[in-house]
């Protein structure tokens, strides 16, 4: 196993309700203890449905939110109390990719000062040699030398995405941060896009962290996944043996969820009930308890520990049925 | 290939120029605003007489389409008989000179302030808006009162007092627009890119903070001269010998009904300036709002 | 469901447009279906398709500045509904025989008014309140009709205090209130999470199980259609390309688009190396391509693609597609 | 809601603090404020009595603890123009001035309201450019002028309404007028463009597929939303209305506090002028306060989890 690009350990972040005066303060406990390691040349992909913390972490990944607790490592440097030139290090290192093409863009730059910005912060080439990478870069993101001129409103939502990517390319990062990269684009966009992001990993051994919500997606682009609950992590592992057996019962649920483009596929009834809790005042124990079909005594009370369902291959969900069968 | 300095982009030129046609309107208050300029800055020359020159034996003479009146005064004369085109000529200088001054004090000082409580916000952003609460709940009239009590009113007294008071409503809108810029993607990215505060702020937050500090300044120029108006109306802005078009309408006051063009003619000097420029503040606003511009 | 005997709605040759400054879009350019009582047609295609503006049309809610229809017929129970004033669409259509439920829970809902309010208001300006019972109790039990967990005591909460899948729920309650003949669901789930989607889903088919009702279903996914719909409509720049019963349009699409549609998105189960990754733009609307408006992006594009519009052929019984690959009707 | 009001509460303190903080520092303006606390021919007995009284041999600070420990026991020095205590004179004119504000925002929301909906609803017609070149106009002319112009055409020529003083509604008519017409143009387009964004909203939509006819879709669920921005404004209206009072109450002889503050300024009678415009802040502080309870009765969403 060759050392980890990214170490995560222990990450939480608790947002501060102001409760006012008399109101009592609470707080939004975003992210609970999640870690994780990401892989050179992996592709790790965090899942989960709206408010269960996977931005939150991305987001703390990129330096643009502080975490409450825990550490983040990028090369087994600490980035979280990095200091200035550690930390401008890092950024040539790490770049990302969000969702909203029409928001990622400054409307009143020109293309080539968007893509150029990453190169002028590191003040790395200047004049024309500048001129030529950022033309070389929309080439390879599959856009004409002469778009540089031209302005983000004049472009498709599809294209602008090429433009992002192509400036997350320009310091050639060792990672790239993808927030729901094509869940805003139309369905026949979105696998120019994905495999123009898989052609892009190959020619430069790059190493992607995913966020998403299309789970088929996440089958289809993801070597390893993340199922996150409530800001918190439930199972871990490489995709094809989260996908084939699934351990924990809320990604049984979700994949059992999964709208299959199959007009006999039925969703099987019963794997999950009810609503999501707030994150203000989470469920004891397991936080899945409440909706969760097979939930034990012992959920509503202690919170369950990370248990391999087989030995040898790294994958893991922290769930009681698993931990009651293997110690019973 | 030249570095990204925020020259305004092209798209914006382009605006300007698509939108003069569509809306004529802002030809005629353009031209409107720039014939009080002109007045302003060449009062004298084009004055046909001197704004303070007495001539008892003409006082109360009408408007020259009126009967009575004489082609001498185009718009008739007051009661110590003072040309009143030329005295209105003479007050478009006190209005532009308190306008400029407003706008660069108070939009200047509003425009810093509201920028750094808007990007850095916590604490230093909770003492500046308890500062902006304090001066507004003042009204800017009664402030100006109190000082022209302690100190000899003046135009600079009218100046500072619009600085101490303006520059709340350009704080506390630049805020708001720092604010909502800073969630912004691009911006995220930038951070992320490596940009340091400076070159967000050069790149990404500046150029629409000038757009909207362009507008307010239109906006701002009817409201300041309003109320240097009202301040010498009340006795306590411009002292004579200066002309300005509310110390005109002061003197009128009293013979309201004898001569009606002296309390009438300064205030239509008055409204159609601020009209012009309020119409230059609301197209240039128009222009400025891509939500408002493909419809 | 092969065709029924009268049909609940039968459209032909829609066209609605939107004029703006820059142009008149074409957004519905001549669109003809039927709907039976009782049975779930899926409006499937990608943004910018029409097939919103299909919906709207019918409720003749088209956008207020530019939209109107420009031509075609809207027969509902034999009325025309392009001929009928907005007045009466209002007091006899709206709410009462049609209705609609659009795609984001926390928009749907007027903030300042409590649930009951909003519920309760197709009862009243449709008279429609249950003999024997009062208006509270009717709401009461819409909202239980929907699912919803103790009514009576959330009648008088603000739309703010329920989750993003209740508030869909409620908006379905205001749908269904007075029972009408055709609901029109516009994207109902693709705000929701993958897990309430199920469940909004399965609300829908009982619903119409109990009720009869036809459902116009319009979604970009092609998965959520599959689950409810008996047959499908695919949409491409303001026509149909395709029509069929749901299981020939998944098992043997006919059209180009269709195809490419179905090998661009993954498929839980069946990894495959590279998606199918359709070229180029949609075209504009403004001034269409004379020909097959797919022609520019489609892998099987021939010289008469480009030159006229390919007429709308029988793949098999109910199973219509416009493409000039499909041999003319024999 | 109750921790909402509470912190608003606590602001408002903080501004009036503020404000006396600034009155005092402008009174100290002039160096030696004896000067203006005393008519110009008071005895030099007075004077340093006065002088001892106001501590001014005491530190800056120290000077406006006792300033502030006198205002709160309500003494602000005598008025020798109207020989009695500052503050009597100032809570005896303050209703006035209260009754001419509170009926020029009537007369304002009158116009606006109306102006801003139709204009909104019949977008780009000539409704709605009425509705706008009417309400720039009021924006261009200052209120004093709208008032003299009003005395000059109602009460001289027409002579239907007395031009002067105070007493019966009618003398309420034109002083409500000239104040209230000015933040017409700002009413209208706030609600104008809330309107609009309304109107184009999903539950209007919804609205509108359910049935519901335009007139209660446009004054009872649109309408609803589109005030909230105007209310949370209301409180910078008002003070607009109490500075716009100082000038408009010259003009119709108005009893009320800001013509008291006026004359207190041309007679020199500083006390007077300290604690008209210190109790300006305080009205000024209250109407927020009012306003802000009023936004949590109109927007449910501040209501329970504010």
């Amino acid at each position: 196993m060759t050392a980890a690009l990214l170490e995560i350990r222990g990450l939480t972040k608790h947002f501060p309700v102001a409760g006012g005066l008399f109101a009592a303060k609470g707080a939004v406990r975003a992210v609970e203890d999640v870690s994780f390691d990401l892989f050179p040349g992996d592709t790790f992909a965090l899942v989960g449905e709206s408010g269960c913390g996977k931005t939150t972490i991305a987001k703390m990944i990129l330096g643009l939110e502080r975490p409450t607790a825990g550490s983040i490592r990028f090369k087994g440097v600490d980035i979280v109390n990095a200091g200035r030139t550690a930390m401008l290090d890092y950024r040539s290192q790490a770049q990302a990719v969000f969702q909203d093409p029409y928001a990622s863009l400054n409307p009143r730059l020109k293309v080539k000062t968007i893509i150029a910005e990453p190169i002028l912060a590191h003040r790395q080439e200047r004049g024309d040699v500048l001129g030529r990478k950022v033309a070389e870069l929309l080439d390879t993101v599959g856009l004409p030398a002469s778009a540089a001129e031209l302005y983000p409103h004049e472009f498709s939502g599809g294209q602008r995405q090429r433009i992002a990517i192509a400036r997350a390319l320009a310091l050639q990062p060792r990672m790239i941060v993808l927030d729901e990269p094509i869940s805003a684009l139309d369905v026949s966009i979105r696998a120019q896009i994905l495999n123009l992001l898989a052609d892009i990993q190959e020619e430069f051994a790059l190493t992607y962290l995913v966020i998403a919500h299309d789970l088929a997606l996440v089958e289809h682009f993801s070597s390893r996944v993340g199922v996150m609950y409530l800001g918190g992590m439930v199972e871990y592992g490489p995709t094809e043996a989260v996908y084939a057996n699934p351990a924990h019962p809320y990604t049984q649920a979700l994949l059992a969820s999964v709208p299959r483009p199959d007009p006999d596929h039925q969703p099987p009834e019963g794997m999950i009930s009810g609503e999501i809790a707030s994150a203000l005042a989470p469920p004891p124990g397991c936080k899945f308890n409440p909706r969760c079909p097979r939930a034990l005594p012992i959920c509503a009370s202690a919170v369950p520990t990370r248990v391999s369902p087989r030995a040898g291959v790294s994958h893991w969900a922290s769930c009681h049925l698993l931990s009651q069968n293997t110690n019973t | 290939m030249a570095e990204a300095s925020p020259r305004l982009p092209r798209g914006f030129l382009a605006g300007l120029r698509g939108r003069v046609g569509a809306t004529g309107l802002p030809w005629v208050s353009g031209t409107m605003l720039l014939l009080v300029v002109v007045a302003a800055l060449f009062g004298e020359a084009i004055a046909p007489h001197d704004p303070n020159g007495f001539n008892l034996a003409a006082a109360f003479k009408p408007p020259a389409w009126q009967e009575g009146g004489s082609l001498a005064y185009l718009l008739g004369t007051d009661n110590l008989g003072r040309d009143v085109l030329s005295r209105i000529i003479a007050g478009a200088r006190v209005s532009l000179i308190v306008a400029a001054y407003a706008i660069v004090f108070s939009g200047v000082i509003g425009a810093l302030i509201g920028m750094i409580s808007g990007y850095f916000g916590g604490r230093v952003d909770a003492v500046i808006m308890r500062l902006v609460d304090i001066q507004m709940s003042i009204p800017s009239l009664a402030l100006a009162l109190m000082i022209a009590a302690v100190l000899s009113p003046s135009l600079s007294t009218v100046v500072i007092v619009i600085a101490i008071t303006y520059w709340t409503w350009y704080a506390r809108i630049v805020r708001g627009e720092i604010l909502s810029l800073k969630e912004r993607d691009y911006v995220a990215l930038a951070k992320v890119a490596g940009c340091g505060t400076a070159t967000i702020f050069h790149r990404h937050l500046l150029p629409n903070v000038m757009n909207t500090l362009l507008v307010l300044a239109t906006l701002q120029v009817g409201q300041v001269i309003i109320f240097e108006a009202s301040l010498s109306f009340l006795g306590l802005g411009i002292q004579s010998p200066e002309v300005s078009w509310g110390l005109m309408l002061a003197d009128a006051r009293n013979y309201i009904t004898k001569a009606w063009w002296t309390i009438t003619l300064p205030g239509v000097a008055i409204m159609l300036t601020c009209l012009s420029s309020n119409l230059v503040g609301d197209w240039l606003r128009d222009t400025f709002d891509p939500k408002r511009r493909q419809l | 469901m092969t065709a029924a005997p009268t049909p609940l709605l039968k459209i032909e040759n829609l066209q609605a447009h939107i004029k703006l400054r820059r142009g008149t879009v074409r957004a519905v350019d001549g669109v003809d279906f039927e709907i039976a009582p009782g049975e779930t047609l899926g409006l499937v295609g990608e943004s910018g398709s029409g097939k919103t503006m299909t919906s709207l049309s019918i409720l003749r809610l088209l956008p207020r500045a530019g939209g109107h229809i420009a031509g075609g017929k809207i027969e509902l129970d034999g009325t025309d509904l392009t001929r009928v004033t907005d007045a009466v669409m209002a007091r006899d259509w709206r709410g009462s025989r049609i209705s609609m439920v659009s795609q984001d829970p926390l928009t749907s809902l007027n903030p300042v008014f409590t649930v009951g309010d909003q519920v309760g208001a197709p009862f009243r300006y449709h008279d429609m309140i249950p003999a024997g019972k009062s208006l509270r109790e009717a709401i009461v039990a819409v909202l239980d009709r929907v699912r919803i967990p103790s009514p009576a005591k959330r009648l008088d909460d603000y739309p703010h205090q329920f989750s993003g899948g209740m508030r869909q729920r409620v908006v379905s309650a205001m749908a269904i209130a007075c029972a009408p003949r055709l609901l029109i669901a516009d994207e109902p789930t693709s705000n929701l999470d993958v897990t309430i989607q199920v469940q909004m889903m399965r609300l829908f088919r009982d619903l119409q199980a109990e009720t009869g009702m036809g459902i116009i279903l319009i979604t970009h996914d092609l998965g959520v259609a599959a689950g409810i719909c008996h047959r499908v409509a695919v949409m491409y720049a303001g026509r149909i390309v395709e029509i069929g019963d749901v299981r020939r349009i998944y098992r043997q699409p006919a059209h180009p688009y269709t195809r490419a549609l179905l090998d661009s998105i993954p498929h839980l189960g069946q990894k495959r190396r590279r998606l199918y990754a359709i070229g180029g733009q949609p075209p504009s609307l403004i001034d269409p391509p004379p020909g097959c408006r797919f022609a520019a992006r489609c892998p099987n594009r021939m010289a008469i693609c480009d030159q006229s519009y390919p007429p709308s052929r029988t793949v098999a019984p109910g199973h219509r597609a416009s493409c000039w690959l499909i041999e003319a009707d024999t | 809601m109750l921790g909402y009001i509470a912190k608003r509460g606590v602001h408002g303190l903080v501004s009036i603090v503020g404000a006396s903080m600034l009155i005092f520092a402008i009174s100290r303006l002039s160096g030696d404020p004896v000067l203006l606390m005393l008519p110009p021919e008071a005895p030099q007995s007075l004077v340093d009595e006065t002088r001892r009284h106001m501590g001014l041999d005491q530190p800056l600070w120290m000077q406006y603890l006792i300033f502030a420990g006198k205002a709160l026991t309500g003494d602000f020095g005598n008025s020798y123009r109207w020989q009695m205590p500052a503050l009597d004179l100032v809570l005896d004119r303050l209703p006035a001035t209260i009754q001419l504000a509170v009926a020029a925002l009537l007369f304002s929301m009158a116009l606006a309201i109306p102006f801003g909906v139709l204009s909104a609803v019949h977008r780009g017609t000539w409704i709605d450019n009425f509705g706008k070149g009417f309400a720039m106009l009021g924006q261009a002319m200052p209120n004093f002028w709208v008032g003299l112009l009003l005395i000059l055409v109602f009460a001289i020529h027409l002579e239907w309404l007395p031009p002067f003083g105070h007493g019966t509604p009618a003398h309420l008519v034109m002083p409500a007028i000239a104040l209230g017409w000015y933040p017409v143009a700002a009413q209208t387009r706030i609600i104008r463009s809330s309107m609009l964004d309304v109107l184009d909203s999903d539950y209007i939509r919804m609205g509108r597929a359910v049935g519901a006819p335009d007139w209660v879709l446009i004054w009872k669920y649109a309408f609803r939303n589109a005030a909230i921005p105007l209310v949370t404004m209301l409180g910078v209206y008002f003070a607009a209305m109490l500075g716009g009072a100082f000038v408009v109450e010259v003009i119709f002889a108005w009893p009320g506090l800001g013509r008291t503050v006026v004359e207190a300024v041309f007679s020199r009678d500083f006390p007077v002028v300290q604690a008209g415009v210190l109790f300006t802040s305080i009205l000024f502080v209250l109407s927020n306060l009012l306003v802000d309870l009023s936004y949590g009765v109109i927007d449910p969403r501040i209501r329970r989890d504010g």
